[in-house]
C-alpha cells in the first residue's frame, strides 16, 4: 500500500534556489508504526535535501531489508530507488557508485542490517571510502520481525540498568571511527535541529559519511520495568500471547541547545541521557572523537554531534583513478579495443 | 625394445614439484610443439597448495588434432622423487621414463617394458649454477632441451620461443639458450637421438591459437564492454579478472589523463561482489564477477533479487570438484544444477556453456547482451580444465561493426516524450521484457523503487496474489523469449539415418567427438552429437533429442546434472536420455566415453532398457 | 432476503488494521467454535508491516472437518475503511457484511444480494472508555459478542476462554467480560439473532488440538532432544525458535541450579547459525535452526560442507513467497528444489514435508535421529501456512521407551577396545553410513580432522581420484539407506480399482482429499493419493506412481519443483505426472484442486495429452 | 599428502607433567612452503599445549580456508580438527563450544579469512566472549590463492612508503579492543619467546581471547622495490607469466629483549619496525591499548605483547547460565518432558 502523495502543491511553499518545495522532495505515504524515529529522519533527508538544493533526480536512495530499510519509499519520490537485501546495502551501493561516480548516494540502514547481518559489509564499505551517505537508523531492536534484540546499545540505557548483564552493545560510531570512517556523527531522530545540518554535511562530504541516528521504535523498544502507564495492554497482550497490538504514539522530540545535556523519554518511559557537542568542538581528531564516545559513555551519557571529519581525503574512485566520466555512460566505441587488435592478440598466442 | 616409430601421435607427462618453477619449461616445450604446427592440448594436474608437492603437467601432441584427453601416458618426464614411483608405474607398456641421473632410480622401481632415459641434470647444474635458485630454474629449463633432442624437435623454434618470451629483457636470454642448448647436447651424447616417439613439422594448426579459458573469459569481458568488476579470489576463477585487468591496463587507459576507463573492485567476500554487480549494473554499468562454486554458493540469495527485481548481472563460474571445497584444483561440471536454479523460491538464470576458448571468449562478450537485453543473470559456466589449461582453439573475431545491445533502457528522451504513465514492469512488447530506465535520467519521469518483494506493473509494492501472479507469469514468457536469443545447439550429423544421439556441452566437446569418431562404423551403429550451449534450451535442443531413440547426454558429474535440467524442461522420457557421468576431477576422456557407450549398446541389446542403475 | 439456515458450514472473515489488537479477540472467536465441538481452520493473512495496513483471518467453520481452505466468504466483519469497498465485493452472493455503524458505509458500496449487520462499536466504546488503547482493544472483543449473539454461540463458551486465558491476572477478566456481553446484547438488541449461518455444538473435534506449526515444531526440538538453537530472525519461522525457547524455560531449566540445559543464540545471520548448528553438531550436540528462503539461500555453502564433511544438522524451513524477499508474509511450497539440491557441486539433503501439526511435531524430533544416524542435514520443510495458522490435529503423542537414536559413534570404550584402524569415513557396516567420534573421546585414539576437501576413508586429505569416486559412491550409497528409513507416504486408496493418483505434500494435503472427496464418482473415475512424506523417497512413492497411467503433482509453486524431483530420482515419463500449481500466496483451496483436475481430466478425453503448457 | 609423523619417540625428550613429550603435541608433516611464518606458529602452539600440560585430545583445533588454516593439521595430531569454510570458522567454534564447554578451542585464521570474507563472525564472536583462543595468523596477503592484498597492514611497511596510497589497513587488534575484546595480543612468529607465553596466557584466558601473529609470507610478500637480489627470478618469473617458483627460504627469527625495538627484514628485503611491549606494561586499560597501538603505528612501528586482558569477564556460557555439564552429554532422560508432560500440553490447545 504505497502510493504517492497527489500533486497538489501549495502555493506559498518557500522554495529553493532549485525552485523546488519541499514537496519535490517527499515520497509515498509512510506505512511505519505512528511515532515511529525513522519516520523524523526521513522528514530530515527530505528537509536536508531541500536546503541544500540537491535535483531530486541526481539521488540514488538504497538500503537494506527492515522497517528503517523500508522509508527510501517515504522520501524523494523522484529519485530511483533500491530496496535490496538484508544487510548487503553497502556491496549494492559500492556498485552503483562505481557505475555513475556523479550521483549523490543516500544509503539507510538499521542496527539489524548493519550491525549484525551486515557488519562485513558495512566494515568494508568505511575502508573503501565510497562516497555516499550511510545512515544508520538505530533504534536498538529488530523492528520488522518484531521485537527481538539487536547488537547496538540499548536505547533507553539508564533505565535498564538493573537488568542481568546481556553482551556489550557494539557502538557503531567508534567502529567507524576505528576503521578510518572520513565523517563520522551520532544523532536522535526527534532533534531536527541538529540532524538536518548533519545530513547536509554529510551529503557534502566527499567519502563515506556515517551517520548514527538514535530512533525510537514506538512497538517494541519496551523495557520491562517500564514507567508508563499502559502495563494494563501489556498484561493483556501477554496473556493472550499474540502481539500484534501496537499503541497509539507521537513521535519523540527533543530540540536542545549545543552544550547541555538533555533526558529523553522513550515511549515506554527508559530515559536516554543526550549531550550534545558544540560548535567549537575539533572535530578533526579522530582519536578525541573516540575518546569523547568512551567518557560520555562512562556518564551514561550518549554524545551527538559531528565526531569527526576528515576533509583531505580521497574517495573510492580517487584512490582507484577512475575516469571522470560516469563508467555507464562509455560506449562500444570508447570500451571495445576492435578486431584488428583482437588479431594482433590472436597473434601472440600463436 | 623394437618398436614402432610414432611421430606426433603421443602423450608425454611432467611430474614436478610445485613451487620450483617448472610450469614455464612445461609450457616452453609445449609451445614449440605447436609452433612446429602439430596440434596439443596440455593439462595441469596441480595440488591445492603453493610449494613442495607434487604436480603434474601431461601434454597430449596429437597430429590429427583430437584435443580432449586421451588416457594412457607414453613419456613420462620423473622429475619427482616423491611422486616416482607411480609415475614410472602409469606409463603405458613401450613407452619412456625420462628422469634426473643425479641420483639413481631404485632398482625396484625398474620395469622391463619400458625404457628408462637418465640424465644427469642436477649434477650439470652444480657445475653451471652458484645460486641454487638459478640452479633450479635452469634444470627445467634444460629438460626441455633434452626433449628437443630426444624428439627431434627443431631447436631452432626453442629458442625462438626463448626469445619472444623474454623480449626486452635480453641479458635473461643467453642463460636461458645455454641451458636449453645445454640439455640438448646432454641427450645428444648420452642417448642414441630421437627416440621412438618424435615431433616433426607439420602445418596442422593452420590460424589457431593457444590459450586458456580464463584469459579468453577476462578478454571476452573487455570486447563486451564491462567496466565494473567485482570479485573475490578463488580457484580457479582468479585468472579470469587478473587477465580482464590486464587487457584493461592495455586498453582502457585514457592516453591523455591516464585515468582508467574501469573500475575493478577487489570485493571482502563473494556476496559482496554480486552485490556490487547487481549495483553497478542496475545503475547502467555492464558489470560481472567470477567465482567457482564455493563462491556461487554464495551468491544465491543475490542471485534470485536480480532474477526477480530483473537486474543484469554477469558471472562467470569457473567450476570446479564439489561439493564443499572439495578438489579446489581438479575439475568438473557439478555447479549445473545450482546455477541454473540459484535461489529459494521460482527462479531460473540464463546459463552459457563455452567448450573452446573461443566460446569463452564470445559468450563472456555475449552474456553482456543477454544479461542487459534480459535484465536478469547470465552466467558463463566454465571449468577448472577449460580456464587454467591452454587450450587450442579457432582465432577470436570480432564484428566492428556491431554495437552493444543496451537492452530496453529508456532515455531521457523518451521519457520527456511519454504521454504515458511510465510502468517498470510492464509488458509494453509482448516479449516478457518490460523498460528500465537508469538513475538520474529525467528530472520528473521513469523513477521507480528496486525491491525484491512483489510489486505490480508500477514497481508499487503489492501483496496482492493477482499482481504477484501476473508478474511471475512475465518472467515466464520472458524465458521463453530468451529461448529464442542464446546461441542455437552445435549439431553434428552423421550421413546416415541414425536412431542414437549423444549429448555433450562445455569441456566433454572434444572427447566426446573423438569417442564417436571412433564409435560411428563400429558395432553397425552411427550416432549424431548436439553440444548444448544454453539454458534455456533452444527449441532445436528438444528437436534433437525428440528425433533419436535414445541419446547419452555425457557429464563430468555424479548426478547427470545437464539431464535433470533435460528432463524438468521438457517431457522426455527420462529412460531415453542415457547418463555417461566422469567426475574424478580429471578431464573426461576419449576412452571413457567410448567404453561407456559401446558397453551400454552391447548391453541394452541383451538387457532390458530400464536399468536399475539409473536410480 | 430468504435464506437457508446453515448450521457449522461457512466461512467467515475479518478484516482488520494490523496493529490494533484484533489478533487475541478474533483468535478468541475461533477458539470458542472449536470448543463447542465444531472443526475449524483459521488463516491469517497479513502484511509484511507492523502497524495500519490491511490485515484479515479467514475462518472455516466445517462440520465434517475439511480443514483447507473452501475459497469465498459468506460472513465478512469488516472493520477497516482502508479495505472495506473490496471486502465488501468478496462476500459470496446471500452473505453477510458485519461492521461498525458508528459510521455509515459509503451508499455507493452497498450491495443487495448480501446483508448488512451494522453494531455501532466505536460509538459504544467511547461511552465506556477513556483511554484510546482500551478502547481500541476492547472493541475487538466487543464483536466477538456481536458474533457470539448473531451465531447463537455459547456465550460460556466464550467466556470460559476469556478466564481461562487471563488466569493469575484475573482483573484483566472482568472487563473482557464486559466487552464481550456488551458485544452479545447489542447484537441482540438491534438485529434478529440468529442469522441464516450458525454455529452449533457438536463432538466433531474428539480429542483433536488446535496448533500451529511453528509452536508444534519448537516442541518437536525440545522432545527431540536438541540442547542447541542458533538462529536468525525472519517470518514465518521465528516462532519455532520463541517456541522452543518458551518450552525451553519450562522443562530444561534445572530446579536446583537454575541453569538451562539448551543454550540459544541468536546469530548474527543466517551463515553464522547453520555454521553454529554444524559446530554444534560435530561436537555432539543435537542442534538445529529455523529459518525461510532468504536464509536457506543464505546458508547453501555450510550446507554442502555438512553434506560432505558429514556432519548432522537440522534446519526447519518455513516456506514463504518466493524469489527474493517476495511476499515474506504470504504462504509458498517453493523452497523444495533448493532445499533438495542446496549447494554447489553433486549434493543432496533428506528433506521431510510435514502436513499437520502432529507432523510438525513428529518430524522435527525424527529430524535429529535422523540427521545423527545418516551424518547428514535434514530440512523439515513447513510453510507460513501450516507453521503460523492455528490447525487442527492429532493430539501428540509420546513413546517414553524410546531413546535417541545417536546415530553411530564410538565412545571412549568402543576405541579402546579396537584393534584395527579408526577409519572415520570407512563403509564398515556396508550402508554407507561411517562412524565417528565426539572430539575430546579417548586420549590417542579416533580423532580426526574434518573437511570440506576430499579425504580418503581416514579422513586423511587427498586428491586422489578413485578415492573421491569411492567416497562419493559411498555418499549415494548412504543416501539409497536413507531412504528406507524416512517417513514412508500415506497412501489412500479407492476402493475400485483406479489409473489415476493425485500426489500431494505439505500443507496441500487438507485441500486435496477435500476435493478427492468431492471428485470421486464424478465423471466416471475414481482417484488414489499419496501424500510424500520425505526426500529420499521411500520405494511406495516410485511403485505407487508406476501403479497409476498418470498422477497429478499438486503443489504449491510455479516450476512444479516436487514433480522436478520426483522426474529427476525416477525413470518416470514426465507426461504421466500432471503439475497442479497454485501459487499467489495464499493457501491452495479445494476448489482450485478440483477444477483444475476436473478441466484436465474433460480436455484430455478430446486433445492429445503432451500439451504444450508442460514446457 | 598429509601423514602421520612416525610413531618413534626420543627416549630422552622432556616430559612435561602429563608425561608427554612435545611429540605428542605434533601433527602431520607441513606442506607448507618452507620457511612459511605460520609453521612457526604451530611450533608455538606445540610448545605452549606441551608447557601448559594440556591433554591434547581435550583441545579442539578450528579454521577457515586458507594457508594459515591448513594448518591446525600440523600441529595436535590427537585432538580432533574441523577445517570448515572460509571466513566461518568463528561461527562453527561458537556452535562447537556451546555443545562442550570443556574442551579447549583454538580457532586459526588468517587476514583474509578473518579480516575479509569473516568480519562479520569475527565481530560477533569477539561480542559474544566464546571461550577460546583465536589466533589470525597474518601476514597481509591472500597465500593460498597466490598474492592478492588483503585488507590488514602490510608487512613491510616501510619500504613501501613510497607506493601511491592504497586503502586504509584494518588493525585487527584496534577493532576486537574496540569491540570490548577481552583478551589482546600482537605477536611475531619469528618471536617464540614472546609468542608461547602468549598462547599459553590464552588458553588460560576465559573468554574470547585474541592473538593477532604476524607471519611473514615467504612467497607472496614481494615489495616491488625490493632490496634483495633475486631480482634476476622474478623477471624471469614475470617473463614467462607462469608464477609457480617459490626461492628457497628460511623461518624468518627475531628473539629480542621486551622493552626494545627491532627491526625485522622481510624475505623480499622489506622492514618491519617491532616494539616488545614490556612486562610491566599495564595490561587492564583498554582504552590505553588503543592508543599504544595508534602511538607506536605513527612512529611507523609495530607494537607486540599482551595489550590488554580483562579477568573480570563472563563467558557466553556465563551469561547465559547454562549448565556446568557438556550439553552434549545429556541424555533422553534429561532432555524429554516425556509422554504425560505432552498430555497436558495438548489439553491447553483444547
Ligand atoms: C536474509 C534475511 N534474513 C532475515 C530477514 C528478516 N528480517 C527482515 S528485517 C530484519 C531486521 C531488521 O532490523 P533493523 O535492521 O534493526 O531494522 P528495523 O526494523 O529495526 O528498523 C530481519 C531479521 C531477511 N529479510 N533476510
Ligand atoms: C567462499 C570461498 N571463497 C574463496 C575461497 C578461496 N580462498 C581460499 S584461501 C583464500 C584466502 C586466504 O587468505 P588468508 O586467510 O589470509 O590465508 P593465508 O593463505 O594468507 O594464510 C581464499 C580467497 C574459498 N575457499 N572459499
Ligand atoms: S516496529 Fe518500530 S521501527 Fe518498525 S515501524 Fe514500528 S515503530 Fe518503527
Ligand atoms: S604461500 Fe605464503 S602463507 Fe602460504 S604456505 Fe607459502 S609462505 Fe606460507
Ligand atoms: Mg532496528
Ligand atoms: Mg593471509
Amino acid at each position: 500500500m504505497s502510493y504517492k502523495i497527489p500533486a497538489f502543491r501549495h502555493p506559498n511553499l518557500p522554495r529553493n534556489e532549485l525552485g523546488h518545495t519541499t514537496k519535490d522532495y517527499e515520497g509515498a505515504v509512510s506505512t511505519l508504526c505512528a511515532g515511529c524515529g525513522h519516520d523524523s529522519i526521513s522528514a530530515a533527508i527530505i528537509e536536508a535535501c531541500f536546503q541544500k538544493n540537491v535535483p531530486p533526480h541526481r539521488v540514488a536512495k538504497l538500503s537494506g531489508i527492515g522497517c528503517s530499510s523500508k522509508t527510501p519509499t517515504y522520501f524523494l519520490g523522484h529519485s530511483h530507488g533500491f530496496n535490496s537485501v538484508h544487510g548487503r546495502m553497502p556491496s549494492v551501493a559500492t556498485g552503483a557508485n562505481m557505475a555513475n561516480r556523479e550521483l549523490l548516494y543516500i544509503g539507510v540502514s538499521g542496527d539489524g542490517d548493519t550491525a549484525s547481518i551486515g557488519m562485513g559489509q558495512f566494515v568494508h564499505a568505511v575502508r573503501r571510502n565510497v562516497n555516499m551517505v550511510y545512515i544508520c537508523e538505530n533504534n536498538g531492536v529488530y523492528g520488522l520481525t518484531k521485537g527481538q534484540d539487536s547488537a547496538t546499545t540499548d536505547l533507553g540505557s539508564i533505565s535498564k540498568k538493573g537488568e542481568p548483564n546481556a553482551l556489550e552493545p557494539i557502538d557503531l560510531c567508534s567502529i567507524a571511527l576505528q576503521l578510518g570512517a572520513t565523517f563520522v556523527a551520532n544523532s536522535f531522530s526527534g532533534d531536527k535541529t541538529q540532524l538536518v545540518p548533519i545530513i547536509k554535511a554529510a551529503m557534502a562530504h566527499r567519502g563515506f559519511a556515517f551517520i548514527n541516528v538514535i530512533s525510537p521504535c514506538v512497538t517494541f523498544n519496551n523495557t520491562p520495568g517500564s514507567t508508563k502507564a499502559y502495563d494494563y495492554i501489556r498484561q493483556h497482550m501477554a496473556s493472550t500471547n499474540t502481539v500484534d497490538y501496537v499503541p497509539p504514539a507521537d513521535e519523540i522530540t527533543a530540540e536542545f541547545p549545543e552544550g547541555t545535556d538533555e533526558l529523553v523519554t522513550m515511549h515506554d518511559g527508559s530515559v536516554i541521557n543526550l549531550h550534545k557537542l558544540e560548535k567549537k568542538h575539533d572535530i578533526h581528531s579522530r582519536s578525541s572523537a573516540i575518546s569523547l564516545i568512551q567518557e560520555y559513555r562512562a556518564e551514561d551519557k550518549v554524545v551527538t554531534g559531528i565526531l569527526f571529519i576528515d576533509e583531505e581525503t580521497q574517495d573510492i574512485h580517487e584512490t582507484m583513478n577512475t575516469t571522470d566520466r560516469p563508467l555507464r555512460d562509455l560506449g562500444t566505441k570508447e570500451l571495445c579495443p576492435g578486431g584488428a587488435e583482437l588479431d594482433a592478440i590472436n597473434d601472440l598466442h600463436r | 625394445m623394437k618398436r614402432d616409430i610414432i611421430v606426433n601421435k603421443f602423450v608425454i607427462k611432467f611430474a614436478n614439484v610445485n613451487g620450483t618453477g617448472s610450469a614455464s619449461a612445461n609450457k616452453l616445450f609445449s609451445r614449440s610443439v605447436f609452433r612446429m604446427g602439430v596440434p596439443i592440448s596440455p593439462k595441469n594436474i596441480f595440488p591445492s597448495n603453493i610449494q613442495g608437492l607434487p604436480t603434474w603437467y601431461e601434454v597430449r601432441i596429437n597430429d590429427t588434432g583430437f584435443l580432449g584427453r586421451r588416457g594412457g601416458i607414453d613419456v613420462m618426464v620423473g622429475m619427482n622423487p616423491q611422486s616416482m614411483a607411480r609415475d614410472i608405474q602409469e606409463v603405458e607398456k613401450g613407452g619412456y621414463f625420462v628422469y634426473d641421473s643425479t641420483k639413481p632410480i631404485d632398482p625396484s622401481l625398474l620395469r622391463d617394458d619400458i625404457d628408462f632415459i637418465g640424465v644427469p641434470l642436477t649434477e650439470k647444474c652444480r657445475e653451471m649454477y652458484e645460486d641454487p635458485r638459478q640452479l633450479q630454474l635452469f634444470r627445467n629449463v634444460m629438460y626441455v632441451g633434452v626433449l628437443t633432442a630426444l624428439f627431434d624437435m627443431e631447436l631452432e623454434v626453442v629458442k625462438q620461443l626463448i626469445s619472444e618470451q623474454f623480449k626486452g629483457r635480453e641479458k635473461i636470454v643467453a642463460p636461458n639458450f645455454l641451458a636449453v642448448e645445454t640439455g640438448y647436447e646432454m641427450a645428444k651424447k648420452l642417448h642414441a637421438c630421437p627416440i621412438a616417439y618424435r615431433v616433426e613439422r607439420r602445418d596442422n594448426v593452420g590460424e589457431k591459437i593457444l590459450i586458456d579459458g580464463n584469459e579468453a573469459c577476462g578478454l571476452g569481458a573487455v570486447y563486451g564492454g564491462a567496466t565494473v568488476s567485482a570479485w573475490y579470489p578463488i580457484t580457479p576463477s582468479t585468472s579470469v579478472i587478473d587477465n580482464f585487468a590486464r587487457y584493461c591496463r592495455k586498453y582502457r587507459i585514457d592516453a591523455e589523463t591516464g585515468q582508467k576507463n574501469y573500475a575493478i573492485v577487489q570485493a571482502e567476500d563473494e556476496l559482496a561482489a554480486i552485490g556490487m554487480v547487481i549495483g553497478a549494473s542496475w545503475n547502467g554499468a555492464r558489470a560481472f564477477t567470477a567465482t567457482s562454486g564455493p563462491g556461487l554458493s554464495l551468491m544465491n540469495e543475490f542471485l534470485g533479487l536480480a532474477y526477480f527485481a530483473e537486474i543484469p548481472a554477469v558471472l562467470v563460474d569457473v567450476q570446479r570438484a564439489g561439493p564443499s571445497t572439495g578438489m579446489p584444483t581438479r575439475t568438473q561440471q557439478s555447479d549445473v544444477l545450482s546455477a541454473a536454479y540459484a535461489s529459494h523460491g521460482d527462479t531460473k538464470h540464463i546459463c552459457l556453456y563455452p567448450s573452446t576458448p573461443k566460446e569463452c571468449f564470445e559468450y563472456t562478450a555475449l552474456a553482456f547482451n543477454l544479461a542487459e537485453r534480459f535484465q536478469t543473470p547470465v552466467i558463463v559456466m566454465s571449468d577448472l580444465d577449460l580456464g587454467m589449461n591452454d587450450n587450442m582453439s579457432e582465432p577470436f573475431t570480432w564484428d566492428d561493426a556491431k554495437l552493444y545491445d543496451r537492452g530496453k533502457v529508456f532515455k531521457e528522451e523518451d521519457l520527456e516524450n511519454m504521454e504515458e504513465r511510465f510502468g517498470r514492469y510492464l509488458d509494453v512488447d509482448g516479449d516478457g521484457i518490460p523498460y528500465r530506465t537508469y538513475p538520474g535520467t529525467h528530472p520528473t519521469k521513469g523513477a521507480f523503487f528496486t525491491r525484491g518483494t512483489s510489486k505490480d506493473e508500477y514497481a508499487i509494492y503489492t501483496e496482492n496474489g493477482e499482481k504477484y501472479i501476473e508478474n511471475m507469469k512475465r518472467l515466464e514468457k520472458k524465458w521463453k523469449t530468451a529461448s529464442h536469443h542464446v546461441p542455437k545447439p552445435v549439431i553434428r550429423k552423421t550421413d546416415k539415418p541414425c536412431t542414437v544421439g549423444v549429448v555433450h556441452f562445455g569441456t566433454s566437446e572434444a572427447s566426446t567427438l573423438e569417442a564417436l569418431h571412433h564409435l560411428n562404423g563400429m558395432h553397425g551403429i552411427s550416432l549424431d552429437s548436439m553440444g548444448i550451449q544454453s539454458f534455456p534450451f533452444a527449441d532445436e535442443v528438444g528437436q534433437f533429442i525428440e528425433d533419436h531413440e535414445y541419446v547419452f547426454v555425457v557429464e563430468q558429474n555424479r548426478d547427470a546434472q545437464m539431464r535433470s535440467l533435460l528432463i524438468n524442461e521438457y517431457e522426455f522420457d527420462p529412460e531415453c536420455l542415457v547418463p555417461i557421468l566422469h567426475y574424478d576431477g580429471s578431464p573426461i576422456t576419449a576412452r571413457f566415453i567410448r567404453h561407456e557407450i559401446r558397453d551400454w549398446i552391447l548391453q541394452t541389446t541383451t538387457s532390458p532398457r530400464r536399468r536399475s542403475r539409473f536410480y
